[in-house]
C-alpha cells in the first residue's frame, strides 16, 4: 500500500485454420485429424443444406418459426466434436441442432419440435444431452447442476453448454458461472457469439471489449476463438473438457461467429443488419474455408462435393418425409406427462375434455356420464 | 375513420402518448430499429430517437427494475416484454419492487410504468410464446390488469395506462393482433380502466371472458339455437375487475360461464366465480362453470388447438348449464 | 414418542430421508454450518457433510436452476429459498423450468426437488419475510404444493415430497415453526400429498383453511357459542386439492368459509369457492365466504395483525354466514 | 493471429489512511479537511452509540430485527460525503442508515422503521435518497434507472448505490452493471465488502480474487479500497462521482471492511466466525484509526471524546423516544397507499376491515350496513 495491483488478468484469442484456409500446423497437433475434418465438413453441408429446407418449409406453411444455424456450424461441431458421445452431456439452446445430429439425434426431431410436436424432446436413452431450450440462459444452470451432479457422483463425464451473446445479459447465467466456479464444476461454457440477439448487435449488448473477459467477475479460465475456425473451436473446448475432466473446474470459450441467416423464419435481418458487415461475414463462412483447406491437403474435389451434394439432399428430404408424416400426437398426451400419477381432477379433464363442472359429471344434469377412457377423449378430440 | 387492427392501434396510441408527453420512453428488447417483433412499436424509433424508444440487453429484470428507476427519477416507461413466457425473470422486480412502490414508500414515490405484454396463444408459436399467465398479476396488490380484446379499447385503454399514476400490466393478445380490424378514432381518446363492456345484451346466460377468448364466445353464441340469448361480458381490465356489471347480468340471467385460456386452477376464472356466488347466491339457477384450458403446461402448438377452449366446448358448457 | 415442535420434526425428516437415499442433498443460503435462519437444517451439514448440506452464493434463481441440473444428472436435491419474499428471483427457473421438465421431455427427464419455504405472516419480521403467495403456485401445472400446519403432518408429507418423483413446493408456516410441540413417531412416515385433515367435525359450517391460520380458526371456534358445530378442515396439500373431502362435508353443513392469510382477489380461497359451488351447489344454504388478507401489500409489523386474519373476523364471519 | 492478446486489465487498491492512523500525506491532498473528518469522526461515532442503542430495543422486545452498520461507518459516511446533499441521489440498503443520517434522514425514522412502521420510510421531500432496500440486489437496477433519469432529463445529478458482497451474486446485480455501461449513466456501485452475507464468507460467496473485477466483465472502471479508510474511501467516491458528472459513466468501487455485529440481532455469528479473523478485525475498526488520526493532528482528545460521549447519548436517547414514543399507525394506511385511486373492492375492504361478502355487505342477512367512515375502522381495529 497505499496503491498496489492486486488483480491482473489477460486474455487471448486462438486462430488455426485462417480466412484463407491456411492451418497453423504448430497449433493444430493433436486437434484433428484430416479424417475428422472430412466427416466435420460433411455434417456442416448437411446441417446447411438441412436449414434451407426448413426455411421452404416454413415458407410453404408447413413447419413454425424456425431458426437456422447457416454460418455458425463450426461452432457448434467443432465443440461437439471434443465431447465423448454419450458420455459427455451437452445443453444446447435453440439454435444448435448440428451439434445435436452429430452426437446422434435423429435429425427429423428438430423438424418435428419446430413443427410443434413436443415428443421431438424425448431425447433417445442412450444419447446425452437435453432438449434445446427457449427461455434465453435459463439452460446455463441446469448445465452447472448436472456437472455439479457428476462430480458429486463421482462420474468422469463433464458437460458443454451452448448459449448466445444476447444470454450473457441474463441473469441466470451471471448465476451459472458463479456457482459453476464456487463448486468448481466440469462445464465448459460456449458462448456462441454470433454478433446478434435478434435485431440488437453485440456491440449493445454489454460495453465489454470481449465477451470472453465476463468470466474475469468469476475467476473462470477464459479464451477467445474464431468461431468459423473448425480446428480452434475444437482445441478450445479439446483443452478446456480436459481441465473439466482432470478435476480444474470450468471454463469459458468466446466463439466468434456472425448469423448468416435470419433470427427465425419470423424475423427479417434486412430491417436492422448492415449491409458490409454482411457481406464481410458471408466471405469467412465456414463451409468456404474448411473446404479451401480440405482441398489443399488433397482431401476434397468438385467430384466428393456433388457425391455429398446429393447425398445431403436424400438425407434431408427423408428426414422432411419423416417429420411430415409423422402421426399426430395423441390428445392424451397432454395430460399424460404433467405428473408422474394424475391427480383425479386432472384425470377428469383428459377423460372428458371438459373443465366445466356439469361437463365433467353430466350426472348433475341428469345425463349419464361419458365412459372413461381413452379412446372417449380421442373421440372428443375428433369432435371438437 | 380509420380501420385499424389491433397492432396499429396500439401504435398509434403510443405515438400520441410520446408527443403529449415527453417523459414517456419506450424500452425492451427489440423495439427499436426492428419495431418489436410483432412490429408494435414501427417508426417509433425513427420518430422519437434513440434515448425514447430504447434497445435494451436481453434481461427481464434488468427493464423491468431499470423502468422502476427511471419512474423514479421522473421518466414515465413504457417496457416491453418480448412474449408473457419472458416476464418469469422480471417477476420479482414486477411484483416486488414496482407494484409496492407507492405503498412501501407511504406515497412519497409512485411508479406509473405501463408494462406491454404480448400475451395468449393460437398463433402457433414454440414454447413459452403461447402463455396466459393473468392470474398471478391480478392477485398482486399494487397493479393493475388490463386486457383488451379490440383495436378500439385498445387504444383507449392504453393511453389510461399511461396516464395511470401507478403500475399498469398491459396484456395484448396476440392472436388477435391482426385478426381483425375496426374503426378507431385518429384523435387521442381514453377509456377508464376498470370499466367491463357489455358486447351482446342477453337474458339466459351470463358469459364472461377476456382478451382472445371473447372470438370463441362469439362464434359459439353464432352456433347456438336461436332461442337462445346469451349476454356477453368483455372484461378488458381484470384488476379492478368491474363486479357490477358482472352482477348486474348475473342478477338478470341466473347463470353464468366463465372463458378463458389460462389453466383451470387459480386461473382467475375462479375468482369471477367466487364473486359472482358472493354477489349474486339468491339468483343463481346453476353452479357457475369454468371453460378454461387445462391444469397442464401449455402444450406445443400441435396440440394446442386442444387445449385452448373453442366454440365447441364453449357451446357444450352453454347448453349444459342452461339444462341444469 | 417424543414432543416435538415443527422446526424438530422437518430436520428429523430431512434427516431420515438423508439417511436412506443417499442422492438426497440440501442447498440453500445460510443452511450449512448456520443450520438455517431458523435452525431447520440444524446438525445437518456436521453429519452428511459439506457436498451434501451445502451453503450457496446468494441467488434464489441460481439455487433454482442448479437444483433442477442436479436432479438431471441424477440427484435429488431440497433446495431451501430462505423467505417465501425471496421466491421472485426463483420464479421463472421452478414455474417455467422445473415443473414444465417432465412435461417438456414426455417424461424422459423428471425434476423430483422438494423446495422447502418458510411462508406467512405473525412473526414481526420485516419486509418481504410475511408474505403467502401459494396461489400463484397452485396456478403452476406440475408443481404440487404442500402446506403442514402441524409438527406430524409436516414430517410425514416432507418425507413424501422428497420421495415424490415430481417437484413440490413445501411451504412451512413460521408462525407454527415453535409455537407448539405434539407426538411425533421417531420412526419414518409419510402421509400422502392431497389429503386433507378434518380436525374438527360438526354439521353446522364448514370451515376451509391451511397453514397457520389452522390455529385462528381453532381459537374462533373456541368462542363460538357452544351449540353451533363447525367442521374444520386443513387441507395441508393446495395442489392438488382433495376436493372430496371438501364436498363431502360442505354437502354435510350447507355453509362454507375459507380462510387464508394471501390477499382476497386471486387467492386460493377463490379457487376453493369456485370448487365448492361445482361439486355442491344444491346443497348451498349461503355463498361461500373468504375471511383473508387485504389487497394490499403485506403491511410493516405494526400493522400485520390488522391485515392477518384473525379468530375476530372469523367468528364474525361463521354468525354472519349462519345468519344467511 | 494465431494467438494474440485481446484483453487486458489489471485493478488496483487504494489506501490513505493506514491501519495505526498514518495518513500518506499526497494521496490524500484534494481528499478530506481535517474538519471534514472531525465532522465524520462524530458521526461515525454516534452511529456506533446508535447501533449499540438499537441492540438493547430489540434486545428488550421494544424493536423487531435490526442490522447493525457497526465496523462499516467509514464506508457509509466516507461514501456519502463525497456526494452533494439534496442532489446527489443515495439508494441504500438496509445497512446503510450512517450514510442517511449524513444527508439529512431523521435518526428515529430508521428506528421506526425497525419498529415495523411503514411511515418511516416516507423521506423528507428535500432529500434525495430512496428508502433502505430489504430485497438483496433489487435497488441496484432502480439506481441505475434513477441515474438514466437524470442523464435523459439532462440533470447534473449522480446517484450512489450501497449493497454488499452478497448482492454481487444476485441476477440484478449483473443486469444493473450491464445497463449502467450499456447506457453510460452517472452511477456509483459501492460494494460493502464486510466480509460476510449472514454466515457465507466472502470466500464462498465467489470464486473471484477481488470483488473489484466483478466490473471488468462490462468495462466499468473500478478500484478497491480500503473501507476502514475514510480518506481511501471518500476518493475513490469523489473520483467517481466527477467522473460520473463529467459524463464518464459508471465506476466500482468494492469498499474492503468488515462485519463488527452480528449480521442482524436474529443472528448469532458465533455460530460460524472464526475468532482469529474477527479480532483481526476488531483491530482495524474504523473509529480507532480515525481518532489516532485526529489526535495526532491535534484535533482530539479525552475531554473532547467524553463531550461526545455525553452528546452521543442524549441524542440516541432523544431519538429512541421519539420512535417509541410515536402514534401507532392508522389502520387505514394498510389499504391508503394501494393505488392512488382506492378501487371499489378494496375502498369496501378499508370501510369494514372484511373480506367476507356479507361482512362487507350486511344487508344481505338483514342488517344494516356499518357506516361508512374512518372512524368505523379504528373500532374495527380496536375491537380486534
Ligand atoms: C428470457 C428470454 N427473453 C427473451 C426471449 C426472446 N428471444 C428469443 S431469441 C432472442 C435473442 C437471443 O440472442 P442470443 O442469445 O445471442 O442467441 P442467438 O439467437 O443469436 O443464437 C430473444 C430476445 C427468450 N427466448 N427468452
Ligand atoms: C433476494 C434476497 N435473498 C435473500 C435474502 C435474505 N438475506 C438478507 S441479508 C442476506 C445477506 C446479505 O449479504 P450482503 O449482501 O453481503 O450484505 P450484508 O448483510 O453483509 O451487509 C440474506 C441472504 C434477501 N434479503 N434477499
Ligand atoms: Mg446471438
Ligand atoms: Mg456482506
Amino acid at each position: 500500500m497505499p496503491i498496489k495491483t492486486v488483480y491482473q488478468a489477460q486474455i487471448e484469442s486462438i486462430q488455426i485454420l485462417d480466412e484463407d484456409g491456411k492451418l497453423d500446423a504448430e497449433l493444430a497437433q493433436n486437434t484433428l485429424s484430416v479424417d475428422d475434418v472430412v466427416g466435420l465438413y460433411e455434417l456442416m453441408f448437411i446441417s446447411r443444406e438441412f436449414d434451407e429446407a426448413s426455411f421452404k418449409l416454413q415458407r410453404s406453411g408447413r413447419m413454425g418459426t424456425f431458426p437456422q444455424n447457416r454460418g455458425q456450424e463450426a461452432v457448434s461441431l467443432g465443440a461437439a466434436q471434443a465431447l465423448r458421445r454419450g458420455i459427455d452431456y451437452i445443453v444446447p439452446y435453440y439454435r444448435e441442432h448440428p451439434a445435436m445430429f452429430l452426437h446422434g439425434l435423429p435429425m427429423h426431431q428438430v423438424l418435428s419440435y419446430w413443427m410443434g410436436d413436443e415428443r421431438a424432446n424425448a431425447i433417445p436413452p442412450k444419447l446425452s444431452m437435453s432438449p434445446m431450450s427457449v427461455s434465453i440462459g435459463a439452460q446455463t444452470l441446469h448445465a452447472v447442476g448436472i456437472a455439479w451432479a457428476f462430480k458429486l457422483r463421482k462420474v468422469d463425464r463433464a458437460v458443454l453448454c451452448f448459449f448466445g451473446d444476447g444470454a450473457t445479459s441474463t441473469g441466470d447465467f451471471h448465476a451459472a458461472m458463479n456457482f459453476a466456479t464456487v463448486f468448481h464444476v466440469p462445464c465448459v461454457f460456449c458462448c456462441v457469439n454470433n454478433q446478434w440477439a435478434i435485431s440488437v448487435p453485440r456491440s449493445k449488448q454489454t460495453a465489454a471489449t470481449t465477451l470472453a473477459q465476463k468470466a474475469l467477475a468469476y475467476n473462470m479460465p477464459t479464451v477467445q476463438v474464431d468461431g468459423n475456425d473448425v480446428f480452434g473451436v475444437y482445441k478450445a473446448h479439446r483443452d478446456a473438457l480436459d481441465r473439466a475432466l482432470k478435476g480444474g473446474g470450468p471454463s469459458f470459450i468466446e466463439a466468434i461467429t456472425y448469423r448468416l441467416g435470419d433470427h427465425t423464419t419470423a424475423d427479417d435481418a434486412r430491417r436492422y443488419r448492415d449491409a458490409e458487415g454482411y457481406a464481410a461475414a458471408q466471405a469467412r463462412d465456414p463451409l468456404i474455408r474448411t473446404r479451401i483447406y480440405l482441398e489443399s491437403v488433397g482431401r476434397w474435389d468438385e467430384s466428393k462435393q456433388a457425391t455429398l451434394d446429393a447425398r445431403a439432399k436424400v438425407i434431408v428430404h427423408e428426414v422432411s418425409e419423416a417429420a411430415l408424416n409423422a402421426e399426430p400426437p395423441a390428445t392424451d398426451d397432454l395430460f399424460r406427462y404433467t405428473f408422474a400419477e394424475m391427480p383425479e381432477m386432472l384425470l377428469k379433464q383428459m377423460q372428458t375434455h371438459r373443465t366445466d363442472s356439469i361437463g365433467q359429471d353430466p350426472e348433475q344434469i341428469g345425463l349419464k356420464a361419458a365412459p372413461h377412457s381413452a379412446e372417449s377423449s380421442e373421440v372428443h378430440h375428433a369432435a371438437t | 375513420m380509420p380501420l385499424l387492427n389491433m397492432v396499429e392501434a396500439i401504435n398509434l396510441a403510443l405515438r400520441q402518448e410520446m408527443c403529449r408527453d415527453e417523459r414517456v420512453m419506450l424500452l425492451g428488447e427489440d423495439i427499436g430499429v426492428n419495431g418489436g417483433v410483432f412490429r408494435v412499436t414501427e417508426g417509433l424509433q425513427a420518430e422519437f430517437g434513440v434515448d425514447r424508444v430504447v434497445d435494451t440487453p436481453l434481461t427481464e429484470t434488468g427493464i423491468m427494475g431499470a423502468s422502476i428507476g427511471l419512474a423514479m427519477g421522473g421518466m414515465i416507461p413504457i417496457p416491453e416484454i418480448q412474449f408473457e413466457g419472458f416476464l418469469g425473470p422480471a417477476f420479482d422486480q414486477l411484483t416486488n419492487q414496482a407494484a409496492r412502490c407507492r405503498s412501501r414508500t407511504r406515497g412519497g414515490q409512485t411508479c406509473p410504468i405501463t408494462i406491454r405484454v404480448p400475451f395468449g396463444g393460437g398463433i402457433h408459436a414454440p414454447e413459452l410464446h403461447s402463455e396466459s399467465p393473468e392470474a398471478i398479476y391480478a392477485h398482486t396488490p399494487g397493479l393493475k390488469v388490463v386486457i383488451p380484446s379490440h383495436p378500439y379499447d385498445a387504444k383507449g385503454l392504453l393511453a389510461s395506462a399511461i396516464r395511470d399514476p401507478d403500475p399498469v400490466l398491459f396484456f395484448e393478445p396476440k392472436r388477435v393482433y391482426r385478426s381483425l380490424k375496426e374503426k378507431v378514432p385518429e384523435e387521442s381518446y381514453t377509456i377508464p380502466i376498470g370499466s367491463a363492456k357489455v358486447l351482446a345484451e342477453g337474458t339466459d346466460v351470463t358469459v364472461i371472458t377476456w382478451g382472445a377468448m371473447v372470438f370463441q364466445c362469439l362464434e359459439a353464441i353464432d352456433q347456438l339455437p336461436e332461442r337462445m340469448s346469451v349476454e356477453l361480458i368483455d372484461l378488458r381490465t381484470i384488476s379492478p375487475v368491474d363486479v357490477e356489471t358482472i352482477a348486474e347480468s348475473v342478477k338478470k340471467t341466473g347463470r353464468a360461464i366463465v372463458v378463458h385460456e389460462a389453466h383451470k386452477t387459480g386461473g382467475f376464472g375462479a375468482e369471477i366465480s367466487a364473486l359472482i356466488q358472493e354477489h349474486c347466491f339468491l339468483s343463481l339457477e346453476a353452479p357457475v362453470q369454468r371453460v378454461t384450458g387445462f391444469d397442464t403446461a401449455v402444450p406445443y402448438y400441435k396440440l394446442e388447438m386442444q387445449y385452448l377452449p373453442d366454440a365447441t366446448r364453449i357451446v357444450a358448457s352453454i347448453m349444459d348449464c342452461m339444462a341444469y
